[in-house]
């Protein structure tokens, strides 16, 4: 356990040193946002419209920014051939793996908590319940994180793991997704907790099994 | 004796897929919806739709079987089990998409809406098509295994929730079996007609798939035993 | 058995190639071990399975009287290695690569900055330790390298065409390092070195073609000149 | 201009013989088009909407497949220091770009001729006039890849390159995006090529001047 | 002027370091040259400069008569480089990576098919020729790396620590191919391996620091070992 924060610390102060992967995923959340506006300009106009698109709409930037940042973790580690070098090491895999999930989830919040005011600016919106949000922006983001992890592991040897990565990930992402966009729907519509509780139980439970699982299978993905 | 079992399977299957047929299309009385209304023929379809979505879920169940004993015993056998069974649930999840289009068509006079159930099914097969694509973009036979596993298991996630998506959100896509979450049940079938028909056509798809099974990882089996030999005499 | 590395009936095949056929062998404790052979023959592959990265075929292979396979752990604790590749973060700077993986074979910071400081010195890296490795020539990536995998010191120690890209002083200073640590470390190194291997070495194994095709003890020979003969022998006889 | 076509058959022959790439932007462009109508399927439902978001959403999937595609542009050459090799050879810096570039732009056009009738069954559409959308697509393709492929050899040097490298094309392509997405909602809604005439100029322009900056400013993309 | 490759007050700073100070030197036609000096000296960097692939901070550099920053595509078709890199595509075969490149130096393909043919033979590749280069062995992949180097007969040959890797007998064929090829070519070799280095070369440039602490002409010396001599006391004194 101890070693997994290193590793996490050791990504995220490489990170904040530069603060490149940070700034990229910033600008590209901000930037799908603004893509999807213009494309989308027709209806945007449309005010009653917009509150039905907005939740979609910012669930997908995190997903664009995180998949961004998914891919560059394991990504410093192919450089040199580093995750071999890790492998050297006496430390479990489930330790890589949590350290590695841990760090990936940590940007993704930075994130998320500059994105979310921007968000509400560009759309003119207000988001009632901060603290109900947040419950499902976390449990959200851990999923995405959890199940990112695994897969960009999965990826990281094959020589077309740009491309390889999102193909793989999204499809798998969606049933935190569905519940996610419908809990944050519920919840700009002025809902409350009780009224998401089953959005948030699915969630949770997508997160437990899938970061169950992936600590099992992760020691396969770095085999060979 | 392993060709006679095969051919013996062959024949079943040929037999229970041309029953399926002729019950579908010529013995079955009309259907009535629970109003008592007579239902268009287009429900029919039903018949194919469910059998070969299960049938696809069964497949993806192999698909993570498979790969679990993969794994574990890091035997040849287990990947070609979950590969073949991938890909004949590739098309079974296909052919679930087409006819789930066309009933769609003649229901709802669209091919597609935007709903968790088409949504998720969707999703399912996407997941197995990109575990091909996985397949396909790693070189080496051993990790390409290992791999694949990983994602074998992890992608079978997506079953159960293309499952239970009609049964957890209010969906336009019927339900005729079992209860959802938000109250309504199904109608079930009324009959003995209707509902023989329907365990015939499982059978029929179920019978089917296993012929393509096993076909399919024959013909794998041979392939890995033409490139053991390829490689020795290099 | 008091063999620190025991070896038997090891096989790898890649796809298309067999890299090693039926290997056997014994390593005890404290030798110093020169695996010779010519490309391809297998030598790294042979290494990558004793640091437990490639998985045999088949085989059994025990290091320190555990099965490779199942005490994984404990056996990578007891390994040092450098490999064709340096496993180093290019955008960590010299110290901090060495940190990270002291904390990885969860050493303290206490014994950290004895080793780092120790190791840095016997390389001759201090004056560049704040740098990044990216902007370090091959010479000192390949030092650093070196360093890194030495920091838990420990007692075998694979080394992979550990030269490449050393200068003069840099080969000896290994030289000496190495010879130092052969007190109490089993060592073996992979090279196409034969004149300096000859130098430092206990025992000559030829690998060629996947198999062992000579096993010497160095008192057994007179020179580097007739152990270069027998390697010419060898592989001209086989060509 | 013998060499760049030698550099595009390369690349394509590569691609073709495992299709890898394109696969995977296949898959990735179909994937896109769930996400994003996952998020907003609140709105799907709403049959005047979708015929409003339907370009917008048409373009986004051709954007983020296309970038997974330019992402492998130069990534392929920078194992081994490839493109450093590339440099040595007595090989105009404009050529190496415009083989890049044709590269490209074939793996886009074959997804795009996948992605429509897909997009066409999933949206419930019909196009009317397939020449004249053939035409902006053609034109906006072109764009996106000129453009495309200059960033991505901009940022191929750079450690982070997965990420950079959407972040800053996503704005640089709002020129293209605008028009296009405008024009293509033109003909879905029934117009001719008459009245987008004014879009396809600009979209036209924008391909010219990039492709003749790009192709002057590539030598100093790459150099050391 | 008869020389090839002419150099004057070459400068060449990194963010941090002065890799190359005031470089004046020029190399005739046909010399078979090599470059020592140790790690950080700064041999990379000056042979990547003739390489046009880094910019020089000050200073003119013409090879063949022609200025550096001017006739660069002239001048690459003149050169064949080896670096610490193989520049080498994974995923092509063997022989797609030498067609591939042969192309792009403008090769026809009937020249194109002797070369390989030829390049293949000498670096003993033939039976590889249709593997992938990711499942070659490091040796095997700086063979083939030198091949593509070779693969249009480059009047200027530029190698930067060629031996890397390869076996006893791979080692003496490049030897004999580049005492070969420098009957007319001229060849710039940096190595850190003096013995091999004194047998083949007219000439001895020793880099220290960034600046060139000696230049011998071989028949000037008597041995390698007199050789090795003056390189130690160079960096004894300077050290
Ligand atoms: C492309 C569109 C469609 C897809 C992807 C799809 C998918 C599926 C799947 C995966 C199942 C099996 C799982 C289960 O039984 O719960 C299923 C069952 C079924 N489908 Fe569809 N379907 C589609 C369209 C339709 C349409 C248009 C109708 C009728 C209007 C329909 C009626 C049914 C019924 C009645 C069942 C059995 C439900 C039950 O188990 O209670 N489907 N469908
Ligand atoms: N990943 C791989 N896939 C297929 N074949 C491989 C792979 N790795 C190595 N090989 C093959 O296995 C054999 C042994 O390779 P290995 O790298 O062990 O050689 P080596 O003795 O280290 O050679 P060198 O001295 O060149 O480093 C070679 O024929 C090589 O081509
Ligand atoms: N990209 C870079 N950024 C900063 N400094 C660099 C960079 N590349 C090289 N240097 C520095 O320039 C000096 C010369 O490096 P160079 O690679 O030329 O050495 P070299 O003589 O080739 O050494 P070696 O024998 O180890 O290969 C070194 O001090 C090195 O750290
Ligand atoms: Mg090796
Ligand atoms: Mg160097």
């Amino acid at each position: 356990m101890i070693r997994s924060l290193y590793i996490a610390a050791k990504d995220l102060r490489t990170e904040l040193r530069t603060k490149q992967v940070l700034n990229s995923m910033l600008v590209f959340s901000i930037v799908v946002m603004v893509i999807f506006s213009l494309s989308l300009s027709d209806v945007l106009s449309d005010s009653s419209v917009i509150d039905r698109l907005a939740p979609g709409l910012l669930w997908i930037a995190f997903i664009f920014a995180g998949m961004l940042g998914i891919t560059r973790t394991f990504a410093s580690e192919t450089e040199n051939s580093c995750l071999e070098g890790l492998r050297l090491c006496p430390v479990d895999s489930a330790a890589i793996y949590t350290g590695k999930a841990i760090s990936s989830m940590c940007l993704m919040f930075i994130v998320e908590i500059v994105t979310v005011p921007v968000f509400m600016v560009l759309f003119n919106y207000n988001i009632p319940n901060i603290p109900v949000i947040s419950i499902v922006i976390l449990l959200g983001t851990a999923g995405f994180s959890v199940v990112g992890t695994l897969l960009s592991a999965l990826t990281v040897k094959t020589r077309t793991r740009e491309i390889l990565l999102p193909v793989l990930l999204l499809p798998l992402l969606v049933p935190v997704l569905i519940p996610a966009v419908m809990a944050t729907g519920k919840i700009l519509a002025g809902e409350g907790i009780v009224q998401i509780i089953m959005e948030l139980r699915l969630i949770a439970v997508y997160d437990i099994i899938f970061f169950t699982l992936a600590r099992m299978l992760f020691d396969y993905t770095l085999e060979g | 004796m392993e060709n006679k079992k095969l051919k013996i399977l062959a024949f079943v299957t040929t037999a229970l897929v041309l029953l399926s047929m002729y019950m579908v299309f010529f013995s079955l009385p009309v259907m009535r919806s629970g109003a008592g209304e007579v239902l268009d023929s287009s429900f029919k379809i039903f018949y194919f739709h469910m059998p070969i979505a299960i049938t696809a879920y069964f497949a993806f169940f192999i698909v993570f079987a498979a790969s679990v004993m993969q794994l574990k015993s890091h035997d040849v056998k287990w990947d070609i089990y979950a590969r073949s069974a991938a890909e004949i649930g590739v098309i079974f999840a296909l052919l679930v998409l087409i006819t789930g289009s066309i009933w769609a068509m003649a229901t709802w006079g669209w091919y597609w809406i935007w709903e968790p159930r088409l949504t998720t099914s969707l999703a399912l097969f996407l997941v197995y098509v990109t575990y091909l694509l996985l397949r396909q973009a790693i070189e080496d036979p051993e990790s390409r295994a290992r791999l694949a596993s990983v994602f074998g298991i992890v992608g079978f996630v997506s079953v159960p929730l293309s499952f239970f998506s009609i049964r957890l959100w209010r969906s336009a896509h019927p339900l005729m079996f079992g209860e959802a979450m938000y109250g309504s049940t199904g109608g079930g079938l009324e009959g003995s007609n209707l509902q023989f028909t329907l365990v015939v056509n499982f059978l029929a798809f179920l019978a089917l798939f296993l012929t393509l099974f096993i076909y399919k990882s024959n013909m794998e089996i041979l392939k890995e035993e033409i490139h053991v030999l390829r490689v020795s005499r290099r | 058995m008091g063999s620190i590395i025991s070896v038997k009936g090891l096989n790898k095949k890649f796809a298309g190639h067999v890299a090693l056929h039926d290997i056997n062998l014994n390593i005890e404790q404290g030798e110093f071990v020169i695996i010779l052979g010519p490309n391809g023959a297998g030598k790294t592959t042979f290494l990558k399975i004793l640091e437990t990265l490639i998985r045999p075929s088949s085989g059994s292979v025990e290091i320190g009287g555990m099965e490779l396979n199942r005490s994984a752990l404990q056996i990578r604790k007891m390994i040092g290695a450098i490999s064709h590749e340096s496993y180093l973060y290019s955008d960590l700077t010299v110290e901090e690569n060495l940190r990270f993986f002291g904390k990885m074979y969860g050493l303290s910071d206490d014994e950290l900055i004895v080793r780092i400081q120790l190791l840095l010195e016997q390389m001759h890296l201090e004056y560049r330790y704040l740098d990044r490795v990216s902007t370090l020539s091959r010479g000192m990536k390949q030092r650093l390298s070196i360093a890194r995998s030495l920091i838990h010191d420990p007692e075998i120690i694979l080394m992979d065409e550990p030269y490449t890209g050393l200068d003069l002083q840099s080969a000896c200073n290994l030289e000496r390092l190495l010879l130092e640590s052969s007190k109490k470390a089993t060592v073996l190194m992979v090279t196409h070195d034969i004149d300096r291997a000859f130098c430092i070495c206990d025992r000559i194994i030829i690998l060629c073609d996947g198999t062992i095709s000579s096993d010497i003890r160095q008192k057994d020979i007179s020179s580097a000149e007739e152990l270069k003969n027998i390697y010419t022998t060898i592989f001209d006889g086989g060509a």
